[in-house]
């Protein structure tokens, strides 16, 4: 079965999988990011988190997508703490309870999945675009993917168009002053690089979105 | 990088268990999630406290857990904030009628965490409130940022809401003299060198020889200003009034006076500097009445020191005379 | 090197001066030749105990200086034996009918000093004996060098001679406990970065990033081999069987663990090395039943650990429960 | 006046003086010594030391050179601490002793004067030759000056003879391994290195001869 095309709680497993893959190979770039303008555990938490989620899929899969991602959420929320767990964690909960209890994904839901990760993330840490926040990658992806399913593309395109723009958009937080998170008390120091919550979407969203081709 | 540690995964887990060893009289330390509790734990009919974060800062909080202080705290990895679940599991270990007081240092993480596990606490019938810490003076405290992080005021406040807790206050006056210590608490930090997390096997910032970072954290995180070294004289001073002219303190007002090493600077160095802030405070017409010098608050080996003031006055005094039975402060007992 | 510090020739007098101000209901500082007392020194009919050396050990010895412990510490100048007038100072200031008991450190130039100052004392009178601690088993015990140092055994000993003379014990009594302490305790450090002395400005040795030096002693003078660097599991190991072995220590054993950090490591690592420590004497059944961890002699900023072992008994236990109230070391009180 | 031919108080101060000078100017190397097999205080111990005596020189000079050297003695004694304190210390008092309160000092006088420092150093320390201490530089010194003096040599001959022998006695530690003090504890690893105390003393002996030509 290629792409998300009718895809189902097992698809959806193997997404979150390549995610967990992609963190663990990208893990000293994240701490090595986080060192710079935080205190370089990104890449450990996430870390940490993802395994337990693939060690938790590995002991059963619940039958629905949404229940697998709200495994995921529980997960990461009593995995990996700091900022990002109660984070992500807020966002793949939020996104599990927007897709309810369907038994496969189309690419609207996988657009109002993220819509919803994203206004989770907002409620919960209080950042805009332009904080120098993971919400600075998401929030343009979520508008990527909302065009990208309006103009009639599929789940891994709609995945696609997250990706490329959550790249644009952690890209984007070089030049920034940050204002949320631990980076802010750098104030203009942390000018020059980029945030390390916003790389570590960027990098789940194009694994997810290849993992869907 | 250099430590005495096996796996750097289970680096709290292992001294977890070196702490429950050497404290059996005073703590019980429970795995997975990690926790501290009072061996006596729970104590009936007193309001209970609890800290956290990550770790890497110890004494601070686990050091702390004894009568008269904390009665859990719960260790994050190193310098990652714990988990709800962790917190959660704090607060069914020590709560009960009476509530518990949830201090909590402000960083986004610890904040989210302590959050959720507290609307947990409260789907289940019990009364948790949070009090946030946010006393460093280096960061402003402005809302274009995280907010002023929680340093050495922390230690502080633990000891006098424990002494609230443990002479029989209520919930409401726990929480009302915490958010009052909070008010007249601030903080300002240095560091000589970076500490190394044991899991990124690098230091977390580079320092020139000549360089000392000035309004450093406790995580390693850089601080808001590098400044070229210099004498512990001029250096002291430039704390002093970065804390002094914040509250302000001013001639006339008693205060504690709080003299912290990061981990690395030694007594001999620790010990100079508080001699010096002592000398610029009675400058100013301030009466130090109180002190408390060493490693309380530390990021792992940083060198460095923090300046710590609170504003006295006679409750505040009898709260931190109390007696304190823990593994890192002890008095009275 | 960076340290905060003014002038590294008044280094040693400054940080007194904090003490001084940190700590006035418990010791008065006299400086030129600088000497620590007791804040109601001298105690009337109570045998003195004293001890000293060269300062960057902190807190020994000068923070031990209180009731139930030491009646004088005499600092010297970094890593630097006091000179026999300072001794004496202390002497003077503390020794009365009952006599005093110098704990001295066997290194050449303490024995010497405090030789020196005895010899002062006794022209003048007083009855004054010298106990010489070598609890270091990292040196040969042989006549080709200057003997074992004396290392982590002194804190243990301080504590327990101050007790003995705290409870009325006369000279005779408390110099033969002193003796009889020295005979059954052993002591192993090791090292995983140098110290830097503020006169010197530079690193005492240079200690490649893979490798520990192993039978460290307190003054930055290399250790006896240099070993590359093992997990803590397999250092501590090392480090238990050099202790065991030496006395040796054995099955059924009662022994008091002091786990030591050398100043740079923190309570996270100290803690986690005396996890494993009373792991691995649970396993030789040797039964661990007081302990004490933490940063208690040290040498400076150095990053590394040492592991005492003091046979015990029942009088060991008692004197070592017994009230203890002094900057560094505070309990029963 | 040249040479110590009939030399009196001030001119074994001029020669204390010297002394002062050369520990001040070598004060980095023999911190250096001490910092590769010691503590790292040597240098810094022994100027401490002779600049206390040097001010109490300043003070006023006493009458007779044994008194100019008991004043050396009681202020290296109280003011330099650690080994080399009392070792040092009691190597002058011992000479100042030996010497008694004659007002000039011919060659005889000066080098009892060493062999009276040298014993009261060997009583003190129970070092022997070959212990890589300085007894290494001090014990060949005493011979060499007595070998001067019954040569006919004068004060100032006597000591140029000592301060030679101590030079080399002081490089013969390099290849030693310490038995006394410090560096003993190295064991075989103490070889390789000069010791401070032997280079310190050769040092001094060189500054003494000088001044007394
Ligand atoms: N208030 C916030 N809103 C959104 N994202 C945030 C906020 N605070 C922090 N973050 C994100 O969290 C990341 C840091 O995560 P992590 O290092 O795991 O936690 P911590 O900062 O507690 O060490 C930052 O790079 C940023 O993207
Ligand atoms: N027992 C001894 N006999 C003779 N000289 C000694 C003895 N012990 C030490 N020394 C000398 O003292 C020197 C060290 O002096 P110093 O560094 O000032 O004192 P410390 O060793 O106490 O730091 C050594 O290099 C050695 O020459
Ligand atoms: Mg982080
Ligand atoms: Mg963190
Ligand atoms: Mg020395
Ligand atoms: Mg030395």
């Amino acid at each position: 079965m290629g792409g998300l095309m009718g895809c189902n709680a097992e698809r959806v497993a193997e997404v979150l999988r390549a995610g967990g893959a992609t963190v663990a190979e990208h893990k000293a770039e994240l701490i090595e990011l986080d060192r710079a303008i935080g205190d370089a555990d990104h890449g450990e938490n996430l870390d940490r988190g993802f395994a337990a989620v693939l060690t938790a899929l590995d002991g059963g899969l619940p039958e629905t997508p949404g229940a697998v991602l709200k495994v995921a959420a529980t997960t990461l929320i009593s995995k990996v703490g700091g900022a990002a767990g109660p984070l992500y964690g807020t966002a793949f909960l939020r996104a599990a309870t927007k897709l309810g209890d369907a038994s496969e994904l189309d690419a609207a839901a996988v657009a109002a999945g993220l819509r919803a990760a994203l206004d989770g993330v907002v409620a919960r840490g209080k950042a805009e675009v332009g904080d120098a926040t993971m919400v600075d990658a998401l929030a343009p992806a979520v508008d990527a993917a909302e065009r990208a399913q309006s103009d009639g593309g599929d789940p891994a395109a709609v995945l696609a168009a997250a990706a490329d723009a959550a790249k644009e958009g952690a890209d984007s937080t070089v030049p920034l002053t940050a204002r949320k998170g631990r980076a802010s008390y750098l104030g203009e120091r942390s000018v020059g690089h980029a945030d390390p919550g916003a790389t570590s979407t960027a990098l789940l969203l194009r694994a997810f979105a290849e993992s869907a081709r | 990088m250099k430590k005495i540690i096996n796996d750097p995964a289970a680096v709290v887990a292992e001294s977890l268990r070196g702490l429950a060893a050497a404290h059996a009289d005073l703590v019980r330390v429970a795995y997975d999630p990690d926790h501290v509790v009072r061996a006596d734990a729970p104590v009936a009919d007193k309001v209970a406290v609890i800290s956290g974060g990550g770790s890497g800062h110890e004494p601070l909080h686990t050091g702390f857990v004894g009568a008269g202080m904390l009665d859990a705290a719960v260790p994050g990895p190193v310098f990652t904030s714990p988990t709800p679940d962790a917190v959660q599991a704090a607060i069914s270990a020590t709560t009960g009628q009476p509530g518990a007081l949830l201090v909590v240092k402000n960083y986004t993480g610890d904040v989210l965490n302590f959050e959720t596990a507290a609307e947990l606490a409260a789907a289940e019938d019990l009364d948790v409130r949070s009090v946030v810490i946010d006393d460093d003076v280096a960061v402003a405290d402005s809302t274009f940022t995280a907010g002023r992080r929680g340093v050495g005021g922390t230690v502080l406040l633990e000891k006098l809401v424990g002494a609230a807790a443990a002479r029989g206050d209520g919930l409401d006056a726990v929480e009302t003299l915490a958010r009052r210590v909070v008010g007249q608490v601030r903080s300002i930090g240095v560091a000589l060198s970076p500490p190394t997390v044991p899991h990124a096997g690098e230091p977390s910032f580079d320092l020139g020889e000549g360089e000392i970072e000035f309004g450093i954290g406790i995580h390693g995180e850089p601080g808001r200003e590098r400044i070229p070294a210099e004498s512990a004289d001029a250096l002291v001073e430039r704390m002093v009034a970065a804390v002094v002219e914040d509250l302000p303190f001013g001639e006339g007002d008693d205060v504690l006076l709080f003299t912290n090493s990061m981990g690395g600077t030694p007594p001999m160095e620790t010990y100079l500097a508080h001699g010096i802030a002592e000398r610029l405070l009675a400058d100013r017409g301030i009466r130090v009445t109180r002190r408390l010098v060493g490693p309380y608050i530390t990021s792992l080996e940083m060198q460095g020191i923090s300046l710590t003031l609170l504003r006295m006055d006679d409750e505040l005094t009898e709260l931190w005379d109390a007696p304190v039975h823990t593994p890192s402060l002890r008095w009275g007992v």
